[in-house]
């Protein structure tokens, strides 16, 4: 399989270029900021999401979904990325959907998924730098368990129907499924630099049915692997396109602001930067393709992941400070909306793990 | 005992004595910082007890001579003052565009009557200054700046738009620059002072993606403002600006030294992943040297000795390495630094201060102009 | 199983059985590099070896046609091939800039005859070229040459001295770029093919940093060369030269891949400083990144969707990756990497190669070249 | 005491400059080279270095020496660095009198050092990476001491008269001086990439007096700490002058290079890179002289002795890549000197302890 989108993925690309730039733009989600939406995205958006048959994209057909892959939800991630456009996509289309797809839980969560009105959220994270560190406790209590602990950085999880939570059982780890309104659940939600809302999460003794687990008990490394990997990846490309966009937009301005009488994209000094900053995206977008591929493929891909996670959180924060240098003044204002890449582009790379936990984990991969 | 060893213990005993203990913990944002003016704003009202005693010394301006409200000290008395506050990390008394950029330019370009009526109340913290240098359009190139100053007898009437005008809504006087030749460029321009509440003075705070308004768009309406108030000749007001320029860069690369690598340390010692402690190591290896370099640079301006472009050098370094400071802190940080509403982020000063500092190598001179000026003025290259 | 399937069976069938186990042992500096030629230098027997069956297979130009020497292979089985050859880590059977940069150019412009004469003999490394294009006081600026090639009737005469040719010294024939009209730049340059035994060619070794000579001073002295070896038309050699620049900015981004980074994961298995380590770990991130980015890169070349500049790109990324990469290899080797003539040190075998790597971002068209040219052709920002 | 050269460092400096670039410019360097010496440096040029008492420069005048600090020092080793002059002054004049001065050792062999005869070598690393562990021991035997182990690194090693050795005894470490003639002492010169000789020592149950010791049994951590903090002191001044005399080569060169017509020192993109690499070597040389001023102060220097070496380390690194790189294709070649700073510069980096290195213990120093 060659390292570039096939036909009927470039042709996805245009479709989700066109449909995330008309109905969800940069000023969509300034629009939501500035009316302090409690929400944090557009319930209508994730409807028009469900009637693209996009919610559905990892979907199997069978269950009536698309059916593709990886590289189609990264097609759409970095559109959604480019566009700055808050939504549940990554979180429920893409980690969540392949954390159940295969399990008992495809039939009760997926219909819901596939019109627009089901939002997943994923409450991995114990502490501010995602480590795959898990204090929180399941103890078997009843005919299920009790879940206690606290988890940070939610995204969308105030507003979540479905959160996915990751606990410690006797033997191992166990993924659960839990309804938004079980008892002793709470989230507070807090926003974030980028206007988007994320909850910190406390469980105290919530208590679950059995059939809340995800797959089997004491083996939850399986799905809660398969939604880090999905969830990376998407990160990755969501990155791509909040990088790409900072970059295309700052060539832009190159192109059209004058200082000393000329064209600020003539001065070489710029011009060179211009072009390293473009290399390192274009290293960026291999390093997502080519894990999205793997991921799709059914071949190890964890090394693969972390490449494109690490690569992106470095040449994302390069294009984002780039852009707001190149920028000068104006790209401090919130006026304009270049900063809003910056801070962006921040959240993300915190996401899922930091270039550096990445480049540590491969590391220790590769013993040493 | 010397003379010197003799200043130090005395006051190093003053300090103990008149140093407030809120005053030497670490600020913990913008908020803290002491601007005084007419109408002061204080987070703590130790802030104000420092100010006042600190100007009623003369050491808000430690080497401005007496009769202008300076502490009248040496070189050697101001760097053993300066040792003696970084012991007890007090804070500073009396933030002050007054202080760092308009004082120097008085001192060598105001007649004694300007000298005396402004210098007093900038060292007590009375008077807050701004800066009008910055226009729309004109960016890193302040020569073309269109703001009119024409002649009306014993008086200027100003009109025009400025930019990037720091705290223009909360300073009492501004200190700009006008066109007083149309025929020229650099050669066209004077430099006025006058009060913000004059008639025609107005300001429109600009909402910064940090979400603070810091700066504003300041416009002048048929300002009027007495010829008396012009420093230096007119047409001249360029040498006054770009003398003051210098010393901008001066205060803006102190940055490099921000307080904020202490807060870095302590997240360290708390414990971060192994790349970043290589990360943190290596920036605290660049950010100390820095601080030696800062060092020899104010003890070669004392003496006479610095290159005049020497400023650009360490204005790019300074801010450059401040931009780094707060990368890294966020990095330690990690999704608790995202926060920025939450009384637990205190109301996201770290994500704030982080993107503060995006500014400091655009303000004052971008940082490709800084190194525009050390590759031709310092190291001679072609055009 | 299907074609592909069964494609990719035989050759792993075929490689086990044909590539000898000397050939699968990483090289240990540049003297294990096979060029073939009239006079072979073998640091191994198994080199030939090695080389012959993969020339007399036509798979050391797996994608050229058959009747040129080549395999025949489509770009899938190609890419299996290449595949195979990485699992078992087979070594390079020959390295030519017949191969990499003369075939594919003779390829699109040569002449039927051209190509019968010269491929098959590239393909099977009985033929080492060289490349003639820089000259003195050109530096990156290939449109100033100066070497001559006067009308003589059937034949022109070469005249001038060319620069930085690769082994010029052990090349067979050479490539050469020469000013067949004075009155345009580079509108009046033409490609020609000669014989390094022609009467009148000279060639003298430039000692390098790392201490190697693999770069010649070439002159010319009314050498005679047959209008027949002439590439494309008169006048026409610059279109020939760029289409080339390409594929060797492409073979010289190949660096960035090396088969270093395994002596630098091994280096930091045994145990590196924290700092170091980090360091590699990052590295080795964009070194992954970018060997899919070339992966990428190769795939859309071959599909004729790949921008034409992008070569740039990569030639740029894969020569700094390189040179990081010796960096973070003699960080890790310290003192004992600072041998230059020892015998543990292999006659200095890292310090040699770090050095030689600077030449990379030089050597093709500097980095500052590949830079210029990303920023106007992809980026389309002004001049 | 203000942070720059005083009037008679000033003056010093002046001389030095004169001095070196007259008696040994880096054609000097380049003649032993390729002349294959086998000493390493010139013996003229070291009874030179005597004849004006720089040799003694931190030789107290009470014991005939000029009784100046390691502002002087690092005056006299900036311009050897910038010259790339082969000498043994850090090893000798430098490092090792700090080591002796105060101590019963002083007499026997500071005449010699101020006589230009005596040269030192420091037998201090036992791996490739300058770290602090020491294998070696030294056991009690007969009225002295029986050294085993093995030392590499060894500047001069093969040619000095007088080798500084640390060892285990008993209760800690202990600092001996070594003559070059012991028995059972070997001495193996290898040529390093910037064409000095290192020499690898095996000490095979070397014999020495109990007067050896510098200073007490046990208690070396003294004079090797001054021994360290002034070798690494010297080597960061000597680090400033090769990449300040690369930094200048190289912008000479930017004023005479014509490409396309035009100077490059023109070009805006290499006028940035220059002024930053001024920028970094500006700010090493501030790093320098605050290390060496606290070292004379005797105040606590060691981070700042840290800061200096890790700092001088990365500023010349980038002196000698930019050097090189903007030579272009002549900076490759032999013939011309820019290869010999990067050479130079990587040997210096490594020499007690390169940036990581120093990095990693201001981080330890500050608890982290």
């Amino acid at each position: 399989m060659p390292l570039y989108l096939n036909d009927e993925q470039a042709m996805l690309r245009d479709t989700a270029k066109e449909f995330v730039a008309e109905h969800a733009p940069v000023s969509h989600m300034r629009a939501l900021r500035d009316a302090k939406d409690s929400t944090g995205f557009s319930r209508d958006l994730w409807k028009q999401f469900a009637g693209m048959g996009l919610t559905g994209i990892l979907i199997p057909e069978s269950d009536g979904g698309l059916g593709l892959g990886h590289v189609e939800a990264g097609v759409v991630l970095e559109e959604i990325g480019r566009n700055l456009s808050p939504s549940p996509f990554l979180s429920t289309a893409v980690a969540a959907v392949e954390a159940l797809k295969g399990t008992a839980h495809a039939a009760r969560w997926f219909p819901g998924i596939l019109a627009g009105e089901t939002v997943a959220a994923l409450a991995i994270d114990e502490g501010p730098k995602h480590n795959g560190r898990i204090e929180m406790q399941a103890e078997r209590a009843g005919n299920g368990f009790r879940l206690t602990g606290a988890k940070t950085f939610v995204a969308h999880g105030h507003v979540a129907d479905l959160i996915l939570v990751a606990a410690k059982t006797g033997g191992g780890t166990t993924l659960f499924a839990v309804p938004n309104d079980a008892k002793g659940l709470s989230a507070a939600p807090e926003r974030l630099a980028d206007a988007s809302l994320s909850a910190r999460i406390r469980f105290d003794g919530v208590e679950v049915d059995a059939d809340a687990v995800i797959g089997d008990v004491d083996a939850g490394d399986g799905p809660l692997g398969r939604l880090l990997a999905a969830g990376r990846t998407g990160a990755s490309a969501e990155l791509l396109g909040v990088g790409g966009g900072a970059a295309d937009m700052t060539v832009s301005y190159l192109k059209e602001r004058k200082q000393f009488g000329v064209l600020i994209g003539s001065f070489q000094a710029l011009q060179h930067r211009a072009a390293h900053l473009y290399s390192e995206m274009e290293v960026a977008r291999g390093a997502v393709l080519k894990a999205a591929q793997l991921l799709d493929s059914g071949e190890d891909a964890r090394e693969a992941v972390a490449v494109a996670k690490a690569m992106t959180g470095l040449a994302t924060t390069l294009a984002v400070q780039e852009g707001v240098q190149m920028h000068g003044g104006i790209g401090m204002t919130d006026e304009y909306d270049i900063g809003f890449y910056m801070k962006r582009a921040r959240v993300l790379a915190e996401m899922f793990g930091d270039s550096n936990f990445h480049a540590d984990a491969l590391a220790r991969a590769a013993g040493y | 005992m010397s003379d010197l060893e003799q200043f130090r213990a005395e006051t190093r005993a003053w300090l103990e004595e008149n140093c407030p203990p809120e005053m030497r913990k670490p600020m913990r944002g913008e908020k803290d910082a002491t601007w005084g003016g007419r109408n002061p704003e204080y987070a703590h009202p130790d802030q104000k007890v420092w100010m006042d005693r600190m100007g009623a010394r003369g050491w808000t301006v430690p080497d401005w001579p007496k009769e202008y409200g300076g502490g009248g000290l040496s070189p050697a008395e101001t760097k053993i003052l300066r040792e003696e506050l970084k012991r007890i990390n007090a804070r500073n008394p009396l933030n002050s565009f007054g202080i760092s950029m308009l004082g120097p330019a008085l001192l060598k370009y105001g007649t004694e009557e300007q000298k005396l009526e402004h210098l007093p109340k900038i060292a007590r913290g009375e008077i807050r200054w701004c800066q009008g240098y910055s226009e729309p359009n004109a960016g890193s190139d302040l020569a073309g700046l269109a703001t009119s100053a024409e002649d009306a007898g014993d008086h200027y009437i100003v009109n025009g738009q400025k930019v990037w005008t720091s705290y223009a809504d909360k300073a009492d006087w501004i200190f700009c620059l006008v066109r007083t030749d149309k025929t020229t460029k650099q050669g066209g321009i004077s430099f006025l002072l006058f009060d913000m509440a004059s008639e025609g003075v107005s300001t429109k705070p600009i909402l910064l993606i940090s979400g603070y308004s810091p700066f504003c768009e300041t416009f002048f309406d048929n300002v009027k403002v007495p010829k008396a108030n012009r420093v230096h000749d007119e047409n001249k007001g360029w040498d006054v600006a770009k003398y003051l320029l210098g010393h901008e860069r001066e205060m803006i690369s102190g940055m490099g030294l921000g307080a904020g690598t202490d807060q870095l340390i302590e997240a360290a010692r708390k414990g971060v992943d192994p790349i970043l402690r290589g990360q943190i190591a290596l920036f605290d290896v660049r950010s100390r040297a820095f601080a030696a370099m800062s060092e020899r640079f104010i003890d070669e301006l004392k003496a006479g000795k610095a290159h005049p472009a020497q400023p650009s050098m360490m204005k790019y370094y300074g801010t450059e390495l401040n931009k780094t400071r707060h990368e890294l802190l966020m990095a330690a940080g990690g999704s608790d630094a995202l926060e920025w509403e939450s009384e637990a982020s205190n109301g996201g000063a770290a994500p704030r201060a982080w993107l503060r500092t995006k500014a400091n190598s655009i303000e004052g001179g971008t940082s490709e102009i800084q190194l525009n000026i050390i590759a031709k003025r310092i190291l001679d290259l072609p055009s």
